[in-house]
C-alpha cells in the first residue's frame, strides 16, 4: 500500500496543499521532497529491493517498471529545476501560470505513475486522458497567443486521438467476444494469456484505433503536429518532460496492445504498422529540419525523430527492440538537457527564432557548450549513451528480415543531423551584425549543474552498463517473445 | 670489380673533359653548315676560362639559393653522368633500379635551377622558371616511355643492364629500339634546350627558357651552370649513342671506336637539325613533346603485340 | 428497445447535420445525453439496484445538465453569432455523411456475421463518431468543434454498449469526469481565445508553423 | 589484469596516463604558465610513449610480438605499433609548435583552454584508435578523435570561413560513421565477434565479403581523402589552426590508410579486382591531387590537396601490394607495402612540417594568400631552409625520405611487371610514367610555392617577423628526420620489412625490401653533399679571390624596378592549369582597359573543386528544394489535424482489409 500511496495518492495531496498554499517556495520544497521520494521508491522498486502490492487495477511488470524509472528520474530534475526557472524574470502575464503550476505539476505525477503502473486498459485510458488534461494548462504557462494557440490544438487534437484509443479499447473487449474473456475485466495480463483466441478482426481493428490515437500523444507522423507546438511553446522544464516522459506514457499503451497482438496472426501487421509510422515520423522530421527556423521546434522535431527511432524498433523487433528500450531512456535525457539549456538560451535572447540568436559560445558560454554537447550526444556522438542504442537499432535493422530500412533510416538521420547541426552551429557562432566582441560571462546556475550531471549520467550509465538494466531490458525483450 | 671502378672513374673523367668539346663540335657542324667558319671547337674551354676568372655578380634580391645551385646542378650531373656506360663500360654507380634515381637526380638540378631563377625575383627569370617547369613535367614521361619501357621489357632497372639487353635479335625489337633511339633523341632537344624547343645563342627575347633562367648570374656561378649544361649535353649524347650497343659486343676497342664515331656523328645530326630547323613558338611546344610521348607509347603498344 | 433508442440517436445526428443554429447543437447534446442515460438505465427496469443507478444518473447529470448548461454559458459570454460558419454548404455535407452512414452500417452487418452484435447501435454509434469528426472538419467555429468532439464522445459510449464492455463503474465515472474537464477546459481556452483574438475565427489560429 | 606488469606495458601505460594527467595543469590561471606546462607534460608523456613504442622491438633486432592489454581491448602487433609510432613521433614536434603557437591567440585574448583540452583528447583518442581491438571500442576512439578534432578547429569560429570549412568536415564525418557502423556489422554478423583479432575471412565467403571491402574503402577512403571523397579535405584543413592542420594532414588521414590495410588483414588474400580498383583511384588522386593544388594560391590548401596527392601514392603501394596478394606474390606485397608504410611515415613527417611553416608563416603575415608573400627568405632564414627541405623531401626529390618511398613503389611497379608478365608491363609502365608526371607536377608545385612565398622581394611589406626557438626547433627535429631518413634509410626499411612480413603479408617472409642495396643510397647522397660543401669552400676562396658584389636585376634597361613587377604564382602555374581547365573549374579573369589614359589592369584566376561544386552542393541544394516543395504537412489548421486522423486511420484499415 505505501508504494501506491507514494507514487499516486502523494502526488495527488500534494497538488491539493499547493492547491490552498500559496507560497511558491513551500510548493517547491514539498513538491522535491515528493520527487525525491518518488524517485527513490521507483528506483527501489527497479532495482527489484522492493516488492510491490498494488491494488486492483494496478500491477508492476518489468515494462512499467521501466518507464517509471524514466518518469520519476525525468521528473525529479524538471521539478529541481522549475523554482530557479519560476523565478526567471519571463513575461509578467506568467504569474497565473506560475499559481497553478505545481499543482499541475504533481497532478501530472499521479496522472502519469497511474499511467504506467495500469495494468487494466480503462485505468490507463482514464489516467493518460488525466496527463493531458494536466499538461494542457501548463502548455499555457506563457499566457501568449502562442502558447494559447498551442494548449488549444494540443488538447483538442490529443482528446481527439485518446477517444480513437477508447474505441479502441471497446474494440478490443469485442475482439475478446465469444472467449473465456468475455464479460471479464480489460486486464492487460488476461488478455496476454488468451490472445491466441481473440478475434483477429477487431484485434487488427483496435491496434489500428489505439496506435493512431495514442499516435497523436507520442508524436508519430502525421499526428505529430500538435505535440510539436506544444512542445515548442511549454515552457522548457515542461517541454523536457513531455518529451522525456509523456510521450513514453502514451508509447506504453501501444507496447501493451502490440504485446497482446504478437501470438496471433496479425502480428506482422502490426509491425508492419509501427514501421509505417516510424519511417513517416523520421520523414517529417527530415523535411522540416531543412525548415524550421525556431530551435525549440527543432528540438521537438527531433523528439519526433527519436520516437520514431524508438517505434522502429519495436516494429523491427530483436535487437533493434532492445536498442529502442535503451534508447527511450538515453533520449528522456538527452531530451532533458536539450531542453533546458535551449531555455537557458531563450531567456538571454528573448526569441526562438534561430535568426536572432547568435555567437552564444561567447555570450552564454556555459550554456552555449552544454547545448552543444547535448547535440552531439542526442545525434549519437560516442560516449553518449544514444551512440550504443542507436548502433543496437541499427544493427538489429540491418539482420532482419528488412535490412533495406536501414538505408532509408540512415539516409534521414543524415540529414536531419547535417540540418540541425546547421542552425546550431549558427546558432552558436555566428556574428550578430551589430554586436561587438564582447566575451560575456554567465554565473553558474542550477540548470547548468543538472545538465553536467545529466551528461554524466548519459555517458556513464552507457559505459558502465548496469547489470540489473541489462536483465531487465532482456526480461522486457521476453515479455515480448523476441527471439534474440 | 677493381677495373670496373677504374673504368667508371675514367668514364667520368672522359665527360667532364670532352663535354665542352662535344658542344663546341655541335656549333662548329652548326657553323659549317650555315656557311661560316665559326668557332674553334675548343671555344667552350676558352669561354669556361674567361668565366672562371670573372667577378661574381650577384642580384640584390638573391639569397643563399643562387649562390648553392650552380654548384648542386654541377655535382647532380656529375652524379647522373656516373652511371652512364661511358664507351660501353660498366659505370661508377650501377645497381638495381639506377634508372630511377637517374630521373630524380636530374629533377634535383632543375628543381634548384628553378628556385635560383626566381630567387632573382625579376620577372624575366620568371617566366624562364616557368617554362623550365612546364616543359620538364612535359619530358619526363618521354624518359620512361623510352628507357623505361626498354627495362619494362627486359626486366631489368640499372641503366648499364638495361643497353646490355639489347641485342638485335628480331626485327620488331630493332624497330622499337630505333623508334626509342628517335624518341630519346628529341627529349635530349628539350633536356639540353637546343632547337626547336630552345635557343641557346640567344639571350635577350623573351622567349628563352634555360639562357634566361641564368642571365642574371656571371663568373664563377656562370662558369659552373655553363659547364653542367655542357655536360648535360654529353649525358643526353652518351644516352643515344649507347644504343649502338650491340655493334660492340667483341671487344673494348671496337666500342670505344663506336662511341667516338658515334658522338661525332651526333653532332652532325644535331648541327643539322639546328640548321634546318627553326624554333618552336612557346604554346607548341607541349605538342611538340606530347609527340614524342605518343611515339613512346605507339612504339610500345606495337612492340608488345607484334612480339 | 435499444435500437429504438439508437434510431432515435441517428436522427438526432441528422438533425445535427442539417442545422444551421448553434443553439441546435446544444439541443442534440441534451437529446443524445437522455438518449444515452435511458439506454443505461433499460436493465433495472426488469431487477433495481441502488448502486446501479449512480452511472446513469451521473451521466444525465453531465451530459444533460452540466456540459450543455456550460456551453450555453460560454455561448451567452462570448456572444458568438448564432450560425454556424460552414466551410461546404449543407446540399454537399448531407450526402456525403449519409453514404458514409451507408457505409458504416453495410460494414458493420457484414462484421456482425463473424461475431454477434446489436448492428443497430453499433453503427449508429460508430456514424455519430464519423459524423463528430465530420463536424469537426466542415465547421469553422471552435465552439462548433467542441460539440462535434461531444457528439464523438457520445457516439463512443453508444459504441460502448452495443459492445456491451463490461467497464467497472469507477472508470466509467472517470471517463465522464475527463470528458467534462476536457469540456471544462475547452471553455476556458475558448474564452481566452476570444479576449486575445477579437471574433475569433479558426484562421486566427495559425501563428504556429514552419 | 597481470599483463599489465610486463616491462614494456608499464611503461606504455604510464606513457598515457602522463599525458592524460597533463590536464590537471590547465587549472592554472595563468593562460601561458597553464599551456607551458600542460605542453610540458604533454610532451613528456608522448616522449615516454615513443619509448616504449621503439623499445617494444620497432627498433630491435627482435621479432615483433603481438601482445593484447586490457582484455583483448588493446592489441599490439605490427601494424598497430608502426602507427602508433608515427602518431607519436609527429605528435611531439607539433606540440613543441604549440608553445609558439598559442602564444599568439593568448595575445589576442582568446580562451585557449579548450582548445588544449580537444587537442590533448585528439592526440590521446587517435593513439588509442591505432591500438584499438574491439569494434566498438575503435568506433568510440574514431568518433572521440573526429569530434574533438572538430571541437579543436574551430577556435577562431566566427569567421565564416571557418564555420563553412569546419562544417564539411563534420558532416562528412558523419557519413564516415555510418559507414563505418554497417561495415563492422557486417564483420560481426560473418565473425560472431567485434574483436579485430578474430577478423578472418576468406574473399571467397559469398557476396557480403566485397560489400565489406567497398565500404571500408569507402569509410576509411572519404577519411584518407581519395579522390572522389576528398572535397572535405581542401575545405577543413586550411581554416583549422596551423597545428591541427598539420595533425590533420600528418595524422589524421593515414588512420583511413591504417583501417584500410587492416581491412586488408581481414580478407587476405584479396582478389586482383581491389587492386585495379586501388591503383586507379589512387593515380586518380595522385595526379589530379597534386594539379588542384598547383592552381591554388591559399598556401594551407594548397599543402591540403598535395595530402590528397601524397595518399594517392600510398594508395598506389597499397594497389601493388593487393595485387600481389591476388597472385599470391610474397615479394610485390613486401614492397608494395612498404612503400606505402614508409610513405606513410614520410608523408606525416614533411606535410607536418610543411604546415608547421606555413603556419608561421601565415601567423606573422596574417595571410594565407601565397601572392601577398615573398622575399621572407631574407627575414627568417632557418624556417625557409626548413620549408625547403620539406618540399624537395615531399616532390620525391633525392636526397630526401620522400624519394626513398617513391622508389620503392617504383621498384614495386619494376617487380611486379616482371613476376607477372603478359600484359602486365606496358600497364605497369603507365602507371611508372603516371607516377614521374606526379613528381614532375609537384616539382613545379613545390619550386613556385617556396619561390614566391620565401625568394625574391617582399610583396607585402612586413612590419616584423618573429620565430621563436619553439618554430625553429620543430621545424628543425622534422627536417633532420626527412634528412636522416634519406640519406641513411636502411634501419626504417628495415622497421617496415619487420612490420609487413610480422602477420601481415602472408607466404615466406621474403626480405625484398632489404635486398635492395640502400648503401649505395648513403654513399652517392653523402657524397654529393661533401662535394657540395667542397666546392662552395673553392667558391668562397675564388670570390674572394676575383672580388663578389651584389647590384640590382637585370631588367632589360628598365631602371626601377619593383616587388609587384615580379613574376606572381598564378603565372607560374597559368600555363599547366589551362590544360585541364574543366576540371579544375580554373576560371580566368582579365580587365585591360583600352583607353587612352588606361586605368590600373586587374587579374584574377580560382579554381575551385570539381567534386563539390559540381556534385555535393548541386546535390544538397536540389534536395532542399524538392523538400521545400513538400507543402502539405506543415499545416497550422486543426481541422487538417483532424482529418489526418482520419485519413491514416482508412488507410491502416484497408491495408488491414488487403492484409493476407
Amino acid at each position: 500500500m505505501l508504494e501506491f500511496s507514494i507514487f499516486i495518492l502523494l502526488p495527488l495531496l500534494t497538488a491539493g496543499f499547493c492547491y490552498f498554499v500559496k507560497d511558491l517556495r513551500i510548493q517547491y520544497s514539498i513538491s522535491l521532497a515528493v520527487a525525491v521520494l518518488h524517485l527513490g521508491l521507483s528506483l527501489l522498486v527497479f532495482l527489484g529491493l522492493y516488492h510491490t502490492q498494488l491494488p486492483t487495477f494496478f500491477s508492476v511488470d518489468s515494462l512499467s517498471k521501466f518507464f517509471l524509472l524514466i518518469l520519476s528520474n525525468v521528473y525529479f530534475w524538471v521539478v529541481l529545476v522549475s523554482f530557479s526557472y519560476l523565478k526567471r524574470p519571463v513575461m509578467p502575464k506568467a504569474e497565473e501560470g506560475k499559481k497553478y503550476y505545481f499543482l499541475l505539476i504533481n497532478f501530472y505525477l499521479t496522472a502519469n505513475s497511474a499511467a504506467m503502473l495500469s495494468n487494466h486498459f480503462g485505468m490507463y485510458w482514464v489516467a493518460s486522458e488525466a496527463t493531458t488534461l494536466s499538461v494542457a494548462p501548463l502548455i499555457y504557462f506563457y499566457r501568449n497567443e502562442e502558447s494559447l494557440e498551442a494548449m488549444w490544438k494540443y488538447l483538442f487534437l490529443v482528446s481527439v486521438g485518446i477517444a480513437f484509443a477508447f474505441i479502441g479499447i471497446l474494440l478490443l473487449t469485442l475482439s475478446a467476444k465469444g472467449t473465456g474473456l468475455e464479460g471479464k475485466q480489460l486486464f492487460f495480463w488476461e488478455f496476454v494469456r488468451n490472445a491466441a483466441q481473440l478475434n483477429p478482426i477487431w484485434l487488427k481493428a483496435s491496434f489500428i484505433f489505439i496506435f493512431v490515437g495514442l499516435s497523436t500523444k507520442i508524436g508519430i507522423a502525421p499526428m505529430h503536429s500538435g505535440d510539436i507546438d506544444a512542445t515548442s511553446n511549454a515552457p522548457s522544464p515542461i517541454a523536457a518532460l513531455m518529451s522525456g516522459s509523456l510521450r513514453l506514457t502514451a508509447l506504453l499503451g501501444v507496447m501493451r496492445i502490440f504485446l497482446i497482438i504478437r501470438p496471433t496472426t496479425s502480428y506482422e501487421f502490426a509491425k508492419i504498422l509501427l514501421i509505417i509510422g516510424a519511417l513517416l515520423s523520421l520523414f517529417v522530421a527530415f523535411v522540416f529540419m531543412f525548415k524550421v527556423n525556431n530551435y525549440k521546434r527543432m528540438l521537438a522535431y527531433s523528439s519526433v525523430e527519436h520516437l520514431g527511432l524508438i517505434s522502429l524498433g519495436l516494429g523491427v523487433g530483436g535487437l533493434a527492440f532492445i536498442g529502442a528500450m535503451y534508447h527511450a531512456f538515453y533520449n528522456s535525457i538527452a531530451k532533458v538537457i536539450l531542453f533546458l539549456t535551449a531555455g537557458n538560451i531563450h531567456r538571454s535572447y528573448k526569441s526562438r527564432e534561430v535568426g536572432k540568436v547568435y555567437s552564444v559560445l561567447t555570450r552564454i558560454p556555459k550554456t552555449g557548450w552544454l547545448f552543444l554537447l547535448a547535440f552531439l550526444a542526442i545525434s549519437g556522438i560516442p560516449p553518449s549513451g544514444i551512440f550504443f542504442s542507436e548502433i543496437k537499432i541499427f544493427e538489429g535493422i540491418l539482420f532482419s528480415d528488412k535490412p533495406y530500412l536501414l538505408a532509408i533510416v540512415l539516409f534521414f538521420l543524415l540529414f536531419i543531423f547535417i540540418n540541425m547541426g546547421k542552425i546550431i552551429f549558427n546558432m552558436l557562432y555566428q556574428k550578430g551584425k551589430d554586436e561587438k566582441p564582447q566575451t560575456g560571462t554567465e554565473k553558474f546556475e542550477l540548470t547548468h549543474f543538472i545538465s553536467i550531471v545529466l551528461l554524466i549520467l548519459l555517458a556513464s550509465v552507457a559505459i558502465a552498463s548496469p547489470e540489473i538494466l541489462y536483465k531487465n531490458i532482456i526480461s522486457i525483450t521476453k515479455d515480448f517473445g523476441m527471439n534474440l | 670489380m677493381g677495373i670496373e671502378i677504374l673504368q667508371g672513374i675514367i668514364s667520368i673523367i672522359v665527360i667532364l673533359g670532352v663535354a665542352p668539346m662535344f658542344a663546341g663540335m655541335v656549333n662548329k657542324q652548326k657553323a659549317i653548315l650555315t656557311g661560316r667558319i665559326g668557332a674553334p671547337i675548343w671555344q667552350p674551354y676558352y669561354d669556361l676560362r674567361r668565366l672562371f676568372k670573372k667577378e661574381t655578380i650577384n642580384a640584390a634580391s638573391s639569397s643563399f639559393i643562387s649562390r648553392i645551385s650552380p654548384i648542386l646542378n654541377l655535382v647532380t650531373l656529375i652524379t647522373a653522368a656516373a652511371m652512364l656506360p661511358v664507351g660501353f663500360w660498366k659505370p661508377l654507380i650501377s645497381f638495381n633500379g639506377d634508372i630511377i634515381l637517374f630521373a630524380y637526380i636530374l629533377g634535383l638540378a632543375r628543381f634548384f635551377q628553378i628556385l635560383a631563377a626566381m630567387d632573382i625575383g625579376s620577372s624575366f627569370e620568371g617566366m624562364g622558371a616557368a617554362r623550365e617547369a612546364t616543359f620538364a613535367l612535359f619530358a619526363e614521361p618521354i624518359f620512361f616511355f623510352t628507357i623505361g619501357s626498354i627495362s619494362f621489357i627486359s626486366g631489368l632497372t640499372s641503366l648499364y643492364d638495361i643497353y646490355h639487353s639489347i641485342q638485335l635479335t628480331n626485327i620488331s625489337y630493332e624497330v622499337f629500339i630505333v623508334i626509342c633511339s628517335i624518341s630519346v633523341f628529341m627529349l635530349a632537344v628539350t633536356e639540353c634546350s637546343r632547337m626547336p624547343v630552345d635557343d641557346p645563342n640567344t639571350h635577350l627575347e623573351l622567349t628563352m627558357i634555360h639562357e634566361v633562367m641564368i642571365l642574371d648570374n656571371s663568373g664563377f656561378d656562370l662558369f659552373l651552370y655553363q659547364y653542367s649544361s655542357y655536360i648535360k649535353l654529353f649525358i643526353y649524347a652518351v644516352l643515344e649513342i649507347s644504343f649502338f650497343y650491340p655493334f660492340s659486343k667483341q671487344s673494348y676497342l671496337l666500342g670505344i671506336i663506336i662511341f667516338i664515331s658515334g658522338s661525332v656523328g651526333l653532332t652532325f645530326v644535331l648541327g643539322i637539325v639546328e640548321t634546318i630547323t627553326s624554333r618552336y613558338r612557346m604554346k607548341n611546344i607541349p605538342q611538340y613533346l606530347l609527340f614524342a610521348t605518343a611515339i613512346g607509347i605507339l612504339n610500345l603498344l606495337i612492340y608488345t603485340f607484334t612480339k | 428497445m435499444e435500437n429504438v433508442l439508437s434510431i432515435l440517436f441517428c436522427l438526432s445526428l441528422f438533425y445535427v447535420v442539417v442545422t444551421s443554429r448553434v443553439k441546435a447543437y446544444v439541443t442534440v447534446l441534451r437529446v443524445q445525453g437522455i438518449i444515452l442515460a435511458i439506454l443505461l438505465m433499460i436493465p433495472f427496469i426488469y431487477h433495481f439496484s441502488i448502486f446501479g443507478i449512480i452511472l446513469p444518473a451521473t451521466l444525465l447529470l453531465v451530459k444533460v445538465f452540466l456540459i450543455p448548461r456550460y456551453i450555453n454559458k460560454v455561448i451567452l459570454d462570448l456572444d458568438i453569432k448564432r450560425r454556424i460558419e460552414p466551410t461546404i454548404q449543407q446540399m454537399v455535407f448531407l450526402p456525403i455523411v449519409i453514404a458514409s452512414m451507408i457505409v458504416i452500417f453495410l460494414a458493420s452487418n457484414i462484421l456482425s456475421k463473424s461475431t454477434e452484435l446489436n448492428v443497430i447501435p453499433f453503427a449508429s454509434g460508430f456514424s455519430a463518431i464519423v459524423i463528430g469528426i465530420y463536424i469537426i472538419m466542415f465547421r469553422k467555429k471552435l465552439i462548433v468543434h467542441v460539440c462535434g468532439f461531444l457528439i464523438l464522445e457520445n457516439g463512443i459510449f453508444l459504441f460502448g454498449t452495443a459492445v456491451a464492455s463490461e467497464l467497472p463503474m469507477m472508470i466509467e465515472l472517470g471517463t465522464l469526469l475527463d470528458v467534462f474537464v476536457v469540456v471544462f477546459l475547452m471553455g476556458i481556452a475558448l474564452n481566452r481565445i476570444s479576449n486575445t483574438f477579437e471574433g475569433f475565427e479558426i484562421t486566427d489560429l495559425g501563428r504556429l508553423k514552419d | 589484469m597481470n599483463d599489465l606488469i610486463d616491462s614494456h606495458n608499464v611503461l606504455f601505460i604510464a606513457a598515457f596516463i602522463i599525458q592524460l594527467l597533463s590536464i590537471v595543469f590547465l587549472s592554472i590561471k595563468n593562460e601561458r604558465k597553464a599551456l607551458f606546462s600542460t605542453n610540458i607534460v604533454l610532451l613528456i608523456g608522448l616522449a615516454f610513449g615513443l619509448i616504449s613504442t621503439l623499445s617494444s622491438t620497432l627498433f630491435t633486432s627482435a621479432e615483433i610480438s603481438s601482445r593484447n592489454i586490457f582484455s583483448n581491448f588493446i592489441r599490439l602487433d605490427g601494424l598497430s605499433i608502426y602507427f602508433l609510432f608515427i602518431v607519436q613521433l609527429v605528435a611531439i614536434p607539433i606540440t613543441i609548435y604549440n608553445f609558439s603557437y598559442l602564444q599568439h591567440y593568448i595575445e589576442q585574448k582568446r580562451p585557449i583552454k579548450n582548445f588544449i583540452i580537444f587537442y590533448l583528447i585528439l592526440l590521446i583518442s587517435t593513439q588509442f584508435l591505432v591500438i584499438a581491438n574491439q569494434a566498438i571500442f575503435f568506433l568510440i576512439c574514431w568518433e572521440a578523435m573526429t569530434i574533438s578534432a572538430y571541437l579543436a578547429m574551430v577556435l577562431e569560429r566566427e569567421k565564416e570561413e571557418v564555420q563553412r570549412g569546419s562544417f564539411y568536415y563534420f558532416a562528412t564525418s558523419h557519413v564516415i560513421i555510418f559507414v563505418l557502423y554497417i561495415f563492422f556489422f557486417l564483420l560481426h554478423h560473418l565473425t560472431g565477434s567485434w574483436f579485430f583479432s578474430d577478423y578472418h575471412i576468406l574473399f571467397s565467403t559469398g557476396i557480403v565479403v566485397p560489400i565489406i571491402f567497398i565500404l571500408s574503402f569507402i569509410g576509411f577512403g572519404i577519411k584518407a581523402g581519395f579522390m572522389p571523397f576528398h572535397f572535405w579535405l581542401p575545405q577543413a584543413h586550411p581554416i583549422a589552426p596551423s597545428v591541427l592542420s598539420a595533425f590533420f594532414s600528418g595524422v589524421m588521414i593515414k588512420t583511413g590508410i591504417y583501417g584500410i590495410l587492416r581491412t586488408f588483414q581481414f580478407l587476405n588474400p584479396v582478389p586482383e579486382w581491389c587492386g585495379w580498383l586501388m591503383l586507379c583511384v589512387s593515380i586518380i588522386s595522385a595526379i589530379f591531387g597534386v594539379w588542384y593544388a598547383l592552381a591554388q594560391h591559399d598556401i594551407k590548401r594548397l599543402l591540403a590537396y598535395h595530402s590528397v596527392e601524397n595518399i594517392g601514392i600510398i594508395g598506389i603501394g597499397i594497389g601493388i601490394g593487393f595485387i600481389g596478394s591476388a597472385n599470391n606474390l610474397p615479394v610485390v606485397q613486401v614492397l608494395g607495402f612498404g612503400g606505402a608504410l614508409l610513405h606513410t611515415l614520410n608523408h606525416a613527417i614533411f606535410k607536418s612540417l610543411l604546415f608547421i611553416g606555413s603556419g608561421v608563416v601565415c601567423q606573422n603575415l596574417e595571410t594565407r594568400n601565397i601572392e601577398l608573400m615573398g622575399g621572407l627568405v631574407h627575414r627568417a632564414k632557418y624556417i625557409a631552409i626548413f620549408f625547403l627541405i620539406g618540399s624537395v623531401a615531399i616532390s620525391g626529390i633525392p636526397p630526401f625520405n620522400g624519394f626513398i618511398s617513391e622508389f620503392i613503389i617504383y621498384t614495386g611497379f619494376f617487380k611486379t611487371a616482371n613476376e607477372l608478365k603478359n600484359y602486365y608491363p606496358i600497364i605497369m609502365l603507365m602507371f611508372v610514367v603516371g607516377l614521374a608526371f606526379v613528381g614532375g607536377l609537384a616539382v613545379a608545385c613545390f619550386t613556385k610555392v617556396n619561390s614566391i612565398m620565401f625568394l625574391g622581394n617582399e610583396r607585402k611589406e612586413v612590419k616584423h617577423f618573429h620565430t621563436s626557438i619553439y618554430d625553429n626547433s620543430s621545424l628543425g627535429i622534422l627536417a633532420l628526420l626527412c634528412v636522416v631518413i634519406g640519406f641513411y634509410p636502411q634501419p626504417f626499411v628495415g622497421v617496415v620489412n619487420k612490420v609487413i612480413t610480422n602477420g601481415f603479408v602472408k607466404g615466406n617472409s621474403s626480405s625484398a625490401l632489404i635486398n635492395i642495396d640502400w648503401l649505395y643510397f648513403t654513399v652517392i647522397f653523402s657524397s654529393i653533399a661533401l662535394s657540395v660543401f667542397v666546392l662552395y669552400l673553392i667558391k668562397i676562396k675564388l670570390e674572394k679571390k676575383y672580388g663578389r658584389r651584389t647590384s640590382p636585376a637585370w631588367g632589360c634597361g628598365y631602371e626601377n624596378l619593383n616587388p609587384r613587377m615580379q613574376y606572381t604564382a598564378s603565372s607560374f602555374a597559368d600555363e599547366l592549369n589551362t590544360i585541364p581547365k574543366s576540371v579544375l573549374v580554373y576560371h580566368k579573369k582579365v580587365e585591360i582597359s583600352e583607353t587612352a589614359f588606361p586605368l590600373p589592369s586587374k587579374f584574377e584566376s580560382h579554381s575551385k573543386d570539381f567534386i563539390d561544386s559540381k556534385i555535393i552542393l548541386p546535390l544538397f541544394n536540389f534536395l532542399k528544394l524538392l523538400v521545400g516543395k513538400i507543402e502539405f504537412l506543415s499545416q497550422t489548421d486543426v481541422r487538417y489535424y483532424i482529418a489526418f486522423i482520419l485519413i491514416i486511420i482508412t488507410i491502416y484499415s484497408l491495408i488491414a482489409f488487403l492484409w493476407v
